[in-house]
């Protein structure tokens, strides 16, 4: 591969710290200028089951999973296979555990190299309180060249509430750790420049929609949004807005649309099974034309499905969950920095054209952590002046652009009732079939006729070969397309952020002169594939490549189901 | 002050007719409504009525004033998240019994139990209205005059003044249809009381429950002030017949959410954004 | 039109008793051996707005809305103006009103023949109590040729719960009205065979309900499903079966689940609104394999939308609106004899597949009443024995079908717990992807590979051009074939009946031959032809007429649009 | 009967390997739901647990009946549905105060108004232990462990038994972690007691409340006979502080559905196809 990686695992008990660990040596890299990302691995255990920290260090911010491991520590291997599943090693990996063990025959025929450390008594040798996931810290700064003094700092900030010993405990394995050289010559990428941002896609997400102007948050927890909603509560606290924690998410996403009526923009976060419970009243918000965004971060599904594991198996509901004809946006972040910008796009999406927006995030994006830099934000466009409202104020006015004046309570004179039930111009209920379609058609078309621009998707390369995805598929696809161009297969890759409404002819547009297209996804059935084909139009083959999670798309994987739909 | 001169009720009726029966008694309700309105002198502009569906939910429709005609159920909800987002608002939330004590059953234990400073008024005929006529969680038990339950529900109704209480109302007031002057009344009490108010009114459905015309033989009034103590509350509530009117119950407590003190930092999103980087 | 169809209106305020009129009318043509439509349409007033009973009389069974009218009655002509939408009036068409009524310039301008009769007056002298609802049956059973005596037993059949001399009013009344004769000669269909049945769609859903063997409903109240609620409440009782009204539409799907789980065939109905609630926990029932069957019973949308008129704009939540990856059942009767087979088709396959069924009729079939022939009744084949338990009982057991074996409470030794979260054979939750792609895969083979035979649509013709639909669109569009044929377009008509699993391979053989395809459905946003662009892979162009409602589809404007669409 | 030999508590544990922290109150519950099993001698394969979604709600699975773990709030409603189309099997619905109280408070209420013949637990640790650590409904005002609330909830907790008695419920008993014998004996009550029988039950969640273990010290167990008078029980529910053990009211009324004593009609599906027939 040409790309620099270092991928590193950690696994261990649920108590044994190896995400601290993990997020630690992160951080410190950060420092020193380096990119990286780190995703959290659990059991379905809250407490005391197994946990991993996967790391992969690489200088392009293109941040796939890894799935294959340069370096594994497994403090005990009984948590290890819990993630036999995820964690591939090869011949050229290493393994790091501690003296005591004996490997499980699976991990020595994958051939790695071992190296061995006393673990538990060099901790205990540094420290009476050490523990072995500073240690391992220290190792694996020392590995990275990372300096001791910044390890030990931001130690010390995370453990700032712990009692002092704890605190010396932890120094002295950092230090005792790093002053073991280990004889391991795995290749570290460069560093980039420092300045760099280290954030979760959920804490992106929620930075995002405050900087586009959310002051109203409804909360009901659930796996894996619920750190969204708790990022955005002391925001908005410092900010004056306000966050209700709601009964359900039926309440939850009716607060949002009183708080946005009040001309207040509003916001909720919620998964799968959250996201079906609004459905219903996201159609008042379509049909009352209130602008709301929505943050659904995917989880697998179908039903409770598998809460703490990442798919994009959401993208039917958010398009086409709707009772009745309801035209919505939906748009789907690419990657962590990308949530920034997305999010906060469709905020101010929503608030532009009077509808909900659904963002499509999911678990693996979500809920990672990476090294990024400064991430790009929606600047919108000055918004013309408001045109002066000639004759008596009608809400749901037929205009030319389909969207009308919004008035807020509070307005002198510009009072209405917002209605869920089909109306005329003034918003008085109407059964008629006149006032029926030209209310679908004006609902319809503000969206249709739009000037979204260029942010509709993201393109990279020009080959023969189109690869056509959304959300967070974006990395392994363009990481596949790597793969397939060093095979003699350009291929170029069309990440879509915008999904409703599509933006059919751009999308023409950017196929064109290709021969084939194939939709790549992480769901079951191609729930991208058969939207794409019902409404593209695409002049080539169209090809699907489907795949369900809970386990990270694979590039190689990827690249080589295309290599064979194109030379079948 | 926009509105100089003194309104009367009829200024804050819209000029949307009521899709209502002849004789319905919502019709009631919305007069009560505009007259405590005008009694108020509120301002039109800054009071916003919300609902869910039902006959009873069609009343923002009829005043002249902001409103939010929601979906089945969740006009709580949408009420709750306004008023917070917009303190300076007068918020009043209103529907049928099937709206509040059925499908929106949960949203209102729990706006009780929130206590936001707003108004709610349960228009509670016992039955369905709009859908022509099921029984509700507040149908007598051996109501037969729908298909659905054609032997009656055979269920205890709720008893919604008892669940309001065990909930955590602040504030709680019963009307009656036939008494639109009391009614009014009790919702200028209930606008201004600071906290959650929930007032039941009894507002018969003429359509689909004509016996409930008799009870203007029933409807009694609450003697002296409002019992301010949950056990003596609690022991009215769970044996009354419902049909007592007047504020029954008031024993405020601070409302949520609690006014914050915090001036708010103009830099606060500079300050996010910047605690990202590393 | 080569077709003999007699259409009436009757309008009248809310109290006025148009509709029992339309009733009794219908009932005593059907005595004779008659066929024919009631649709009732209402204003939004409870009580007391306008009402009208739009009749159709036809011998062919094809029951499409009447657009154009050949005979109008009205009481009164304001209540009558709210229906100028629906109700078209031409130079041949006839008017019945009241000697003293000045007719309104629109209705002139249409240039029909005008009879004018002393209603009240008539009425009143026939006797004290009398009313003009049931003079005007009189005049008009007269036109048609019915039995004075039939329509004075079904109106005392009718009224039975009335005061005798209510009674006694209205069959002087219908002797008076009788005896008029009318200087009308519009043609009067002639009769088919008796021994047919009067329904409505709702009426033939719930019967095709029960004897699919239905012995659990759960209802929450919704226009316009409650009607079917209410009358499987009596047919229950009479069965041994249980009626739960619940108190929201989340409990009720649920109640069904549950009831299902316990081995009693389960049921419920609703509408848009309702349905939006009810994803969550279909797709738990998918999720879990646990059979249920669930009436979607169209009404215009968005949002509470328009709730007593029909429209078709539910197929998109009813496909895709679950979220994950979660395959179910869609059908939809074609039309209301049709809602017997297809409602009794879809619980059979819920239960045999043990998955939910959501059947979409509409409020035009469900709501309204036709004279039909014995509607057909689906027959399941004789179930093969079942397999033999090998080894331990496994609820979720990878079988070659997709299906395994479903115990219920009581069965002694196959105790398990049915789960919505992923789960592995066993039942036991398993967050693995070996566990949750085997799963994914099951769920999704049991429907991919069954054998569904030849309901899944209605074929009819043969020509150069498909029309393709759904459900209650079918009778417009046949009829729009037979103006096409008419014309030299000779048109095949596909009528869906099952629309998940899509039987691509019989559609596209169905379509074999034809040079375009059209795509008619009952909505604004062109669901249908969206879905079958997306999985249906047709090799002709595709076109689509989407007509939103709430005024029924008409055959007349299809032929038209289909005509420029292949000619342009 | 299959089961000859009396089983003990252990036999009604399934092979499923509980998912909660060690420590957590809900595995004392899991012990007192198969002890009172062992205690009523009751037939497995006629048993039906089912939940909702939680910590709590997990522990269907790892008992040896039939189980149905089905979505967050909604376990009440399928064990209605359930227990009404086979009133011969034994249901009993559980979940925790997130699932019963939150996103369930509406089935709550009515499950309590209904009086379906079955038992509901509700495994109340005042916390969202699955979400990592939310405010529930019966979180003390004040408890600010938690990012989404950092000064508490500031709403005042509902009262479970409170809320039960005014919806209706006739048998309301109260249970702790810290005493599996007891609980125990009050399920063996719940089960036998011929209507809707609502058990709460303080389970600690040792790892978002670890203040939790502290509730030791003030459980107090009920003197005397359960209360049978609504009146005075509210006395009680609202004033106490929810850690009264035992078996608290008990007023029993007729469950729902009654029992049909009409035969059923071999030729009443003929009859209705009949019916539409001209
Ligand atoms: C989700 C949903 N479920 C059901 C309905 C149908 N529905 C409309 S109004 C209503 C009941 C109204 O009863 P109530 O709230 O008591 O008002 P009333 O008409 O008696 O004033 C129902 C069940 C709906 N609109 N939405
Ligand atoms: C519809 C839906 N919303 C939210 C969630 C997320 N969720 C899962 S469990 C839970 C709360 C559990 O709390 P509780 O019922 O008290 O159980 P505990 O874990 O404390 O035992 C929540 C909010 C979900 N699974 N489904
Ligand atoms: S049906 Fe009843 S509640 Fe509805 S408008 Fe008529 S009288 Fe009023
Ligand atoms: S998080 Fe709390 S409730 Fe959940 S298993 Fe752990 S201790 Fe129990
Ligand atoms: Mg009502
Ligand atoms: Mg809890």
């Amino acid at each position: 591969m040409s790309k620099r990686h270092l991928c590193i695992a950690i696994t261990g008990a649920g108590g044994a710290g190896v995400i601290s660990c993990g997020e630690l040596l992160l951080q410190a890299w950060a420092h020193e200028g380096g990119r990286g990302l780190l995703r959290k691995a659990y059991g379905p255990q809250i407490r005391g089951g197994e946990s991993a920290a996967l790391l992969k260090l690489t200088d392009d911010e293109r941040y796939t999973a890894a799935s294959h491991y340069d370096l594994v520590v497994a403090l005990d291997w009984d948590n290890f296979s819990r993630f036999e599943d995820e964690i591939r090693l090869g011949p050229r990996s290493w393994v790091l555990c501690d003296e005591a063990d004996e490997l499980p025959a699976s991990v020595l025929a994958a051939r790695p190299t071992v190296l061995q450390l006393p673990f538990a008594e060099l901790a205990s040798t540094c420290h009476a309180e050490g523990r072995v996931n500073m240690l391992v810290l220290g190792v694996l700064g020392r590995l990275l060249g990372l300096p001791v003094g910044s390890m030990v700092e931001l130690a010390a900030q995370k453990l700032a509430r712990k009692p002092q010993a704890y605190r010396d405990a932890a120094t002295a394995c950092i230090e005792g750790g790093a002053s073991r050289p280990m004889a391991c010559d795995l290749p570290v990428p460069p560093t980039a420049a420092t300045g760099a941002c280290y954030m979760s896609g959920n804490q992106a997400a929620g930075l995002g929609a405050l900087e586009a102007g959310i002051r109203f948050v409804a909360a009901y927890p659930i796996t894996p949004a619920s750190d969204v909603l708790e990022w955005m509560a002391g925001g908005l606290e410092q900010l004056g807005g306000q966050l209700l924690q709601a009964e359900d998410e039926l309440a939850a996403i009716n607060m949002a649309i009183g708080a946005a009526f009040g001309g207040v923009p509003a916001f909720t976060a919620t998964s799968g099974p959250g996201l079906a419970l609004m459905t219903e009243s996201i159609g008042l918000a379509v049909a009352s034309e209130t602008p709301v965004t929505i943050l659904n971060v995917m989880r697998g599904g179908p039903s409770t499905g598998i809460p703490t594991k990442s798919e994009q198996s959401d993208l039917n509901i958010a398009l086409n969950g709707l009772h009745g004809d309801a035209p919505h946006l939906v748009l789907a972040p690419l990657d962590i920095a990308d949530c920034v910008f997305t999010t906060g796009w469709a905020v101010q999406l929503a608030q532009q054209l009077q509808t909900a927006a659904i963002v499509l995030s999911d678990q693996f994006i979500g809920q990672s952590t990476a090294i990024v830099s400064e991430p790009r934000r929606y600047i919108p466009a000055t918004a013309a002046p408001a045109t002066p409202a000639e004759g008596a104020y009608l809400r749901y006015k037929l205009t030319s652009s389909g969207v009308s004046t919004l008035a807020a309570p509070g307005d002198a004179g510009h009072r209405f009732t917002a209605d869920g039930l089909e109306h005329n111009e003034n918003g008085t209920p109407s059964a008629r079939q006149s006032d029926h379609q030209r209310q679908l058609a004006k609902r319809q078309d503000k969206l249709a006729d739009f000037g979204f621009g260029d942010d509709w998707a993201q393109v990279n390369g020009s080959g023969p070969l189109a690869l056509l995805c959304f959300g967070s598929s974006s990395a392994a696809v363009n990481e596949a397309a790597d793969l397939l161009a060093e095979r003699g297969s350009p291929a170029r890759v069309i990440s879509l952020r915008l999904l409703a409404p599509l933006q059919t002819a751009a999308l023409r547009a950017a196929v064109e002169g290709c021969s084939a297209v194939v939709v790549v996804e992480q769901n079951h059935s191609g729930q991208l594939f058969r939207y794409l084909k019902g409404h593209a139009d695409f002049p080539q083959a169209v090809h699907s490549y489907a795949m369900a999670g809970p386990v990270p798309l694979a590039p190689e994987a990827i690249a080589q189901a295309v290599t064979e739909m194109i030379n079948p | 002050m926009t509105e100089a001169i003194k309104l009367k009720a009829k200024d804050y009726k819209s000029e949307v007719k009521p899709i209502w029966c002849p004789g319905c008694g919502h019709f009631s309700v919305l007069n009560a409504i505009t007259k405590a309105m005008a009694g108020l002198g509120i301002n039109k502009d800054n009071t916003v009525l919300v609902s869910g569906i039902g006959c009873s939910s069609r009343l923002p429709a009829y005043v002249d004033s902001y409103g939010f005609h929601g979906v089945h159920g969740r006009g709580l909800a949408i009420a709750q998240g306004l008023k917070v987002a917009r303190p300076d608002l007068t918020v009043l939330a209103l529907g049928g019994d099937g709206d509040g004590f059925s499908i929106g059953g949960n949203h209102f234990i729990h706006a009780c139990r929130r206590n936001v400073n707003m108004t709610y008024i349960a228009m509670d005929n016992e039955v369905y209205g709009m859908t022509k006529g099921q029984a509700s969680p507040t149908t007598p038990m051996d109501w037969d005059h729908s298909k659905l339950t054609p032997h009656g529900p055979g269920v205890r109704p709720f008893k919604p003044a008892a669940l309001a209480l065990a909930s955590g109302a602040p504030w709680i007031a019963r009307g009656y249809s036939g008494n639109p002057n009391q009614m009014a009344k009790l919702i200028a009490e209930a606008v201004a009381h600071p906290g959650f108010s929930f007032l039941h009114v009894m507002s018969q459905c003429i359509t689909f429950c004509p016996e409930q015309t008799d009870w203007k033989a029933i409807v009694t009034e609450h003697e002296g002030p409002a019992l301010a103590n949950a056990d003596e509350a609690a022991k009215v509530f769970l044996h009354e017949d419902g049909f007592q009117t007047g504020l029954l119950y008031c024993e405020p407590r601070p409302s949520w959410p609690p006014v914050s003190d915090k001036p708010v930092d103009g830099n606060a999103l500079a300050g996010l954004a910047a605690s990202f980087r590393v």
